[in-house]
């Protein structure tokens, strides 16, 4: 099923990138069908926001070693437009999609950004997977005048400094940033009194970086007695992690935090099987391993019990949670359409559809400044549980668990299992934001 | 800077340091079958390939697909994979860079780093921007213990299979008639040509050999390694560093070269997790401020 | 005197294009100047002097992060670009200096080398640079000079009128070095170092020059991305950056002065459409580079102008 | 008669060979002095070290009785010593005009003038354009110089060469590759230059002939040491010489 699922995916980075995002495959229909309609016959009863169409322009990755992410974008926001389309569009307009790769480079992603907004004319803007794409395009935001909903760049930076610190009230996330994999790893493993050394493999940038100084900093607060004991940075484009496992390994720790994430976390473990890893340590927490691709690229080794049930990972959504019928039903039509699994940014970006739905809705317009009212404060429900937008950092708050990646009779690749949830208050850092010191 | 460039991780005893010692070889190799290839090639034609990179991630490509996607048994993938790339490498060559031998270097190193753009998005069309990522054959699973440590027995092959290598060039250019004649050509064409020496042949020749060499390397990484377009253009420049540390057109140069990479960037992970990059293209620096022609070159 | 002619409607249209054009194609335009600047320089080092360069991105990240710094702590826009294009020009000159002493691929390696090292201090010099997220918000400060004007860069097309005079400016200074006896000297010594030695030309003396005056360009169109993008990351150090002029002016011809200029339209162009319509943009150029090496030497412009290239 | 250039046992090595072996010889100014000797002589290596193209390892020279044994090539042409090369040695992607130009803009120490425009080189461009005259060069003015024909090509190596208007030149074979009729005119525009600029040339030349005819005075070396120096009478007369040039007829 993998394979259909990867020729399916290739055709459709080709349509879908080639500019025509919305208009896919499975989606022809539909899409021009909703093209021909509208010239066709206007309905001025129908035209409450003066617009055939409303443009959305996303960007993630879709080429390189974590190009399934920006695939996973695609897919969700693909299927929730097809979703809505299907029911007559907003007050009336259809939605279309135009997709770029971002390529995980800031220039481009800036270079997308102005393209999408003023020249291809995006009323929304959003996806993108880098932070370092997240924090360049913010600031030329309010000049584009356009709200950008970020799927999956987790920086802190982006909320707490632009956001709440610079006033740039035109970025929004729906994704849960940095706390998620640190502090809910902290949350986790402060119960586990043996485990009191710690090592990181990180990845070589900011991501990395912050992820590291919040888990260490907040399992400190819980449990002074654990250590630090050895880190080792990894650079994009690490071929070889070994150099990498033996450096941490060597200072014996009890357990391993890891940030590098799609093929190359895949790469990480799968060397630390070879290693010997999973024999010497008593957990291993893969920060993005609750994502869809990672746990298929694992799958064999899983099912073959050679992680001895100490693999554990969180994300930023997982399909076997929550247990409610807004996630049933997206799960089951995400696996209708894509014969695949959602991950998270796939979650992330059908629900940001739904958002700028919630938001035109309510302000029956598609002027920037009356969305940003809209969507500040918004609740609204999403498969991933209900999200909350809080008003001064604009992040959306929601719940994710974190778990033990075991086998499950019930899906084809493995699953997050064991889940410990945690109130949101307890692991979001909250405003007013003290910048995070990334000392050692 | 997430902590000093000079914080040290725990526990830096002999054991440690040998072991890690060991696995920054196991990597080293990946390099040395990557620049061998590299320098052969200038060493005889001349020619600074940029897009020898890319030979060694369509080897991968190759291996992934026969060993992969279809399932054919590992060492015959490898095998295939070498030969077709071969194949690419002769195409390269026979149409492309022989015609540009006699001009000046910047040419052919812009011509190749033609070839990296055109190989690049060729196997994006043909496997798809996804990373790819197969099983390992299961023979290779398991680990031997050294200084007290799980060492996986797939490094413990890749270091094996790179010595191997090197000895078989060694004898290759040192005690065969092909050898002799490559070497005498290297030295100068027109005698060689004079003697009776098919040069364009020969080039070709060895031209192909480099890039089964790069094949190789790649090939190998599969099992353990992802398989995405862009890691040849990754690795070249690495290998570019080597070369150049052990001297353009030097066998013994590119092994130690490969070593010293290797090895020291394992070491800067482990010592100082900071500085890794920085150290490796100061040391390439260094070398062609003080020695140009490399630690090996004549 | 048609020439004359031809630069001058051009001038004009560039000068109304704010009129006719819309936002996005003035960004776009701005960046096309900033990377003909960019090619010039790097053409002066490769086409007039002979030596290829693959760390000129090195520079440019010099410029564009001397800028960004200079704006975050004083925001005034001419400040910001000289002081950008200063500092650049200090290091290549100091880089120049342990340069030029090797030609041919060692000098390449060596450029590549230096321009990597800028990439990882970019990168992991974090308290100064901002690691990968690199130097954010940088504001588009007002064009000022107390006491006499200022005026407000907010809007696009101001700043499009500054880069603008920066490029008219910098392609006329450029035209008059290579017609000048110095720029003869270097061409000499791009066609024959020995010979030029041998009357009486110090040969490193030009390389130097040479270097500096192409790390001063590079640094200039640097300098003038941060008030554009109001970001710097790393990326612009790194070697596959510094590609960028090297494809445009092997696209636009090597030999002749205009041969940058018509590159970097092309190439950007040529990225910025194909881009749209296929992912596979590279291979197109990959191609293009392939036939302009083996059958166009001289570029387009050689082909239009019948000259140049085939040697 | 007073002496241009002098060398004290000048020395130069490759690995066991010697190239150039205690040569101590004084080149008279005003003198056409050819320099001959079997290939691998160290014509070539004599002439690229008085131009300070490569720097000796044993011995010293001097210029004017100015000692610039170790003064780089640039620097000499600056005090009054030039030199043509064997293999064909001009700036090939230049005109021909620009060829002769930029020595002698360098020769003014104009190069370094990066923003005044060529045409504003009044007296350089006054002086090239006499120059490409004296070389028979006018009509091929604008032609890139690597168009031009062999002949015409050494024409144009022998005009750089005295651009810089020097006090000594050496030519390397300045007629190599041409047919007896070319060399002879070649030939004699050296010694029509030599007297109307007062250039004293030192030429290396095969054609014994030539050699004979023009010159007022002979080197003659063998194996990187000088075997015997005089007026082509005594030369023709010397047994050694004789010997090594044996079987062709002097």
């Amino acid at each position: 099923m993998r394979e259909k699922g990867k020729i399916s995916r290739r055709a459709f980075l080709k349509t879908a990138v080639a500019g025509f995002g919305g208009v896919t495959l499975g989606l022809k229909g539909i899409g021009a069908g909703a093209q021909e309609k509208t010239p066709a016959k206007p309905k001025p009863a129908r035209k409450a926001l003066g617009v055939d169409v409303i443009k959305l322009g996303g960007q993630g990755v879709i080429s390189g070693a974590h190009a399934d992410y920006g695939w996973q974008i695609q897919a969700g926001a693909t299927l929730a437009i097809e979703e809505i389309n299907a029911k007559g569009g907003i007050l009336g307009s259809k939605l279309e999609l135009k997709f770029m790769d971002e390529e995980l480079k800031p220039a481009v992603a800036v270079k997308n950004a102005r393209y999408l907004a003023t020249d291809w004319g995006a009323h929304f803007l959003f996806g993108v997977d880098s932070s370092g794409s997240a924090m360049a395009i913010g600031p030329i935001l309010p000049e584009l005048d356009r709200i950008c909903m970020f799927d999956h760049a987790s920086t802190h930076r982006l909320t707490e400094e632009l956001v709440y610190g610079k006033g740039i009230k035109q970025i929004f996330r729906i994704a849960a940033p940095v706390y998620q994999e640190a502090n809910v790893a902290a949350l986790i493993f402060k119960e586990f009194p043996n485990i009191k050394r710690w090592a990181g493999i990180q990845c070589d940038y900011e991501y990395g970086y912050s992820v590291w100084a919040l888990f260490k900093d907040t399992l400190k607060k819980y449990r002074p007695d654990v250590e630090f004991v050895s880190i080792a940075w990894a650079p994009f484009w690490t071929m070889d992690f070994s150099s990498h496992i033996s450096a941490v390994m060597a200072a014996k720790p009890d357990a391993i935090h890891a940030t590098p994430w799609a093929g190359e976390g895949v790469m990480l473990v799968r060397q630390a099987l070879m290693l010997g890893v999973f024999d010497k340590i008593q957990a291993w927490f893969q920060s993005m391993g609750g994502s869809v691709d990672f746990l298929e690229g694992i799958s064999n080794e899983v099912a073959a019990g050679k992680f001895k049930d100490k693999l554990w990972a969180t994300a930023r959504y997982i399909h076997n949670y929550p247990d409610t019928p807004e996630n049933k039903k997206f799960v089951e039509n995400f696996r209708k359409r894509w014969n695949r699994l959602p991950n998270y940014s796939a979650e992330n970006a059908y629900s940001t559809i739904y958002v700028f739905k919630a938001a035109v809705e309510k302000t029956r317009s598609l002027k920037t400044s009356d969305l940003i009212q809209g969507i500040e404060g918004l609740k609204i429900m999403t498969p991933a549980g209900e999200r909350y937008f809080r008003p001064e950092d604009h992040q959306a708050i929601y719940s994710v668990p974190g778990g033990k990646v075991m086998m499950d009779p019930k899906y084809p690749i493995p699953v997050l299992g064991d889940l410990k949830v945690f109130p949101t208050q307890a692991y979001y850092r909250n405003p007013p934001f003290e910048p995070l010191k990334m000392g050692k | 800077m997430p902590g000093s460039p000079f914080l040290m991780n725990e526990g830096k005893d002999m054991e440690t340091l040998a072991f890690q010692g060991l696995i920054g070889l196991s990597v080293a190799m990946y390099l040395w079958l990557l620049a061998a290839g590299l320098t052969i090639v200038f060493g005889v034609l001349g020619v600074l390939n940029f897009a020898h990179g890319s030979l060694f991630m369509l080897g991968a490509y190759f291996a992934f697909t026969f060993y992969g996607l279809w399932g054919v048994n590992f060492w015959l993938a490898i095998v295939l994979s070498l030969l077709s790339v071969a194949v690419v490498g002769c195409f390269m060559e026979r149409f492309f860079l022989r015609h540009i031998y006699h001009m000046d270097h910047a040419y052919q190193l812009l011509l190749t780093f033609g070839f990296i753009l055109i190989f690049d998005d060729a196997v994006k069309m043909v496997w798809g921007g996804v990373a790819k990522i197969p099983a390992m054959p299961s023979f290779f699973e398991g680990t031997v213990s050294v200084v007290g440590r799980p060492f996986p027995v797939y490094n413990l092959f890749i270091i094996g299979a790179g010595l191997v290598v090197a000895i078989v060039v060694w004898l290759l250019f040192e005690k065969t008639w092909w050898g002799k004649m490559v070497r005498a050509s290297a030295s100068d064409r027109e005698m060689a040509s004079a003697i009776g020496i098919n040069i364009p042949r020969l080039f070709t020749g060895v031209f192909a050999l480099g890039a089964m060499l790069a094949a190789l390397g790649g090939a190998l990484g599969t099992p353990v390694r992802v398989v995405a377009p862009g890691i040849g253009a990754a690795m070249i420049i690495q290998a570019f560093i080597i070369t150049v540390i052990g001297g353009l057109g030097n066998l013994k140069g590119a092994f130690v070269g490969a070593v010293i990479v290797g090895t020291l960037s394992a070491y800067g992970i482990l010592l100082f997790p900071v500085f890794e990059l920085f150290l490796i293209f100061l040391i390439m620096t260094v070398v062609l401020m003080v020695k140009p022609q490399g630690l090996f070159g004549g | 005197m048609k020439t004359r002619v031809a630069i001058l409607v051009l001038v004009i249209l560039l000068a109304l294009l704010p009129a006719i054009a819309g936002k996005y194609a003035l960004y776009v335009t701005i960046h096309i100047l900033l990377l003909s600047i960019f090619s010039l320089g790097f053409n002066l080092l490769f086409g007039y002097t002979g030596l290829l360069s693959f760390g000129q991105a090195g520079f440019y990240a010099v410029g564009a992060y001397g800028c960004g710094k200079i704006l975050l702590a004083y925001p005034s826009l001419l400040v910001g670009i000289v002081g950008g294009v200063v500092i650049a020009g200090a290091v290549s000159l100091f880089l120049g200096i342990l340069c030029i002493r090797h030609t041919r691929m060692y000098f390449s390696m060596l450029t590549l080398s230096f321009g990597m090292m800028i990439f990882s201090v970019a990168w992991k010099w974090r308290d100064v640079t901002g690691g990968d997220d690199g130097l954010v918000g940088i504001p588009r400060a007002p064009l000022e000079i107390p006491g006499f004007f200022k005026i407000n860069m907010t809007p696009m097309e101001n700043y499009y009128y500054v880069v603008l005079a920066f490029a008219i400016l910098a392609i006329y200074l450029f035209h008059r070095i290579v017609h000048s006896p110095m720029g003869l000297a270097i061409q000499g010594i791009r066609d024959s170092e020995t010979r030029a030695a041998c009357i009486g030309i110090s040969v490193r003396k030009y390389r130097l020059l040479s270097f500096t005056i192409a790390g001063l360009y590079a640094g200039l169109a640097g300098s003038l991305l941060p008030p554009l993008e109001s970001t710097v990351t790393p990326p612009v150090a790194h070697w596959s950056y510094s590609a960028e002029p090297v494809l445009a002016t092997l696209l636009g011809g090597i030999y002749t002065f205009s041969g940058p200029i018509v590159g970097s339209v092309l190439f950007y162009l040529l990225k910025d459409i194909i881009v749209r319509f296929t992912e596979y943009w590279l291979i197109c150029l990959g191609i293009i580079v392939v036939v302009l090496v083996m059958g166009f030497r001289g570029g387009v412009m050689s082909i239009f102008l019948k000259e140049g290239g085939r040697r | 008669m007073k002496e241009i250039i002098r060398t004290e046992s000048l020395g130069k090595y490759f690995g066991e060979m010697a190239a150039v072996h205690e040569v101590t010889l004084t080149l008279q100014e005003g003198l056409f002095t050819s320099v001959i000797g079997p290939n691998g002589a160290g014509k070539t290596t004599l002439i690229n070290l008085l131009s300070g193209y490569i720097l000796p390892d044993r011995g010293r020279i001097y210029f004017r009785e100015k000692e610039i044994t170790r003064l780089g090539p640039d620097k000499r042409v600056k005090i009054g010593i030039s030199r043509s090369f064997q293999v064909m040695n001009i700036f090939p992607r230049m005109t021909v005009f620009q060829n002769i130009l930029l020595p002698v803009l360098s020769r003014l120490n104009k190069t370094s003038s990066a923003f005044s425009s060529l045409k504003g080189q009044k007296e350089a461009v006054g002086e090239a354009e006499k120059i490409l005259g004296e070389v028979w060069l006018q009509e091929e003015k604008d032609f890139p110089a690597g168009e031009l024909s062999h002949g015409d090509q050494r024409l144009l190596e022998l005009g750089i060469a005295v651009a810089t208007n020097p006090q000594i030149c050496f030519l390397d074979e300045p007629s190599s590759g041409m047919n007896p009729i070319e060399r002879i005119k070649v030939l004699e525009l050296v010694k029509k230059l030599a007297s109307e600029r007062k250039t004293t040339f030192i030429i290396v030349e095969h054609d014994m002939d030539i050699v004979f005819s023009l010159s007022d005075w002979i080197v003659v070396m063998n194996r990187g040491e000088v075997l015997a120096e005089g007026k082509p009478a005594e030369i023709r007369e010397n047994q050694e010489v004789r010997d090594i040039y044996l079987g062709e007829e002097i």
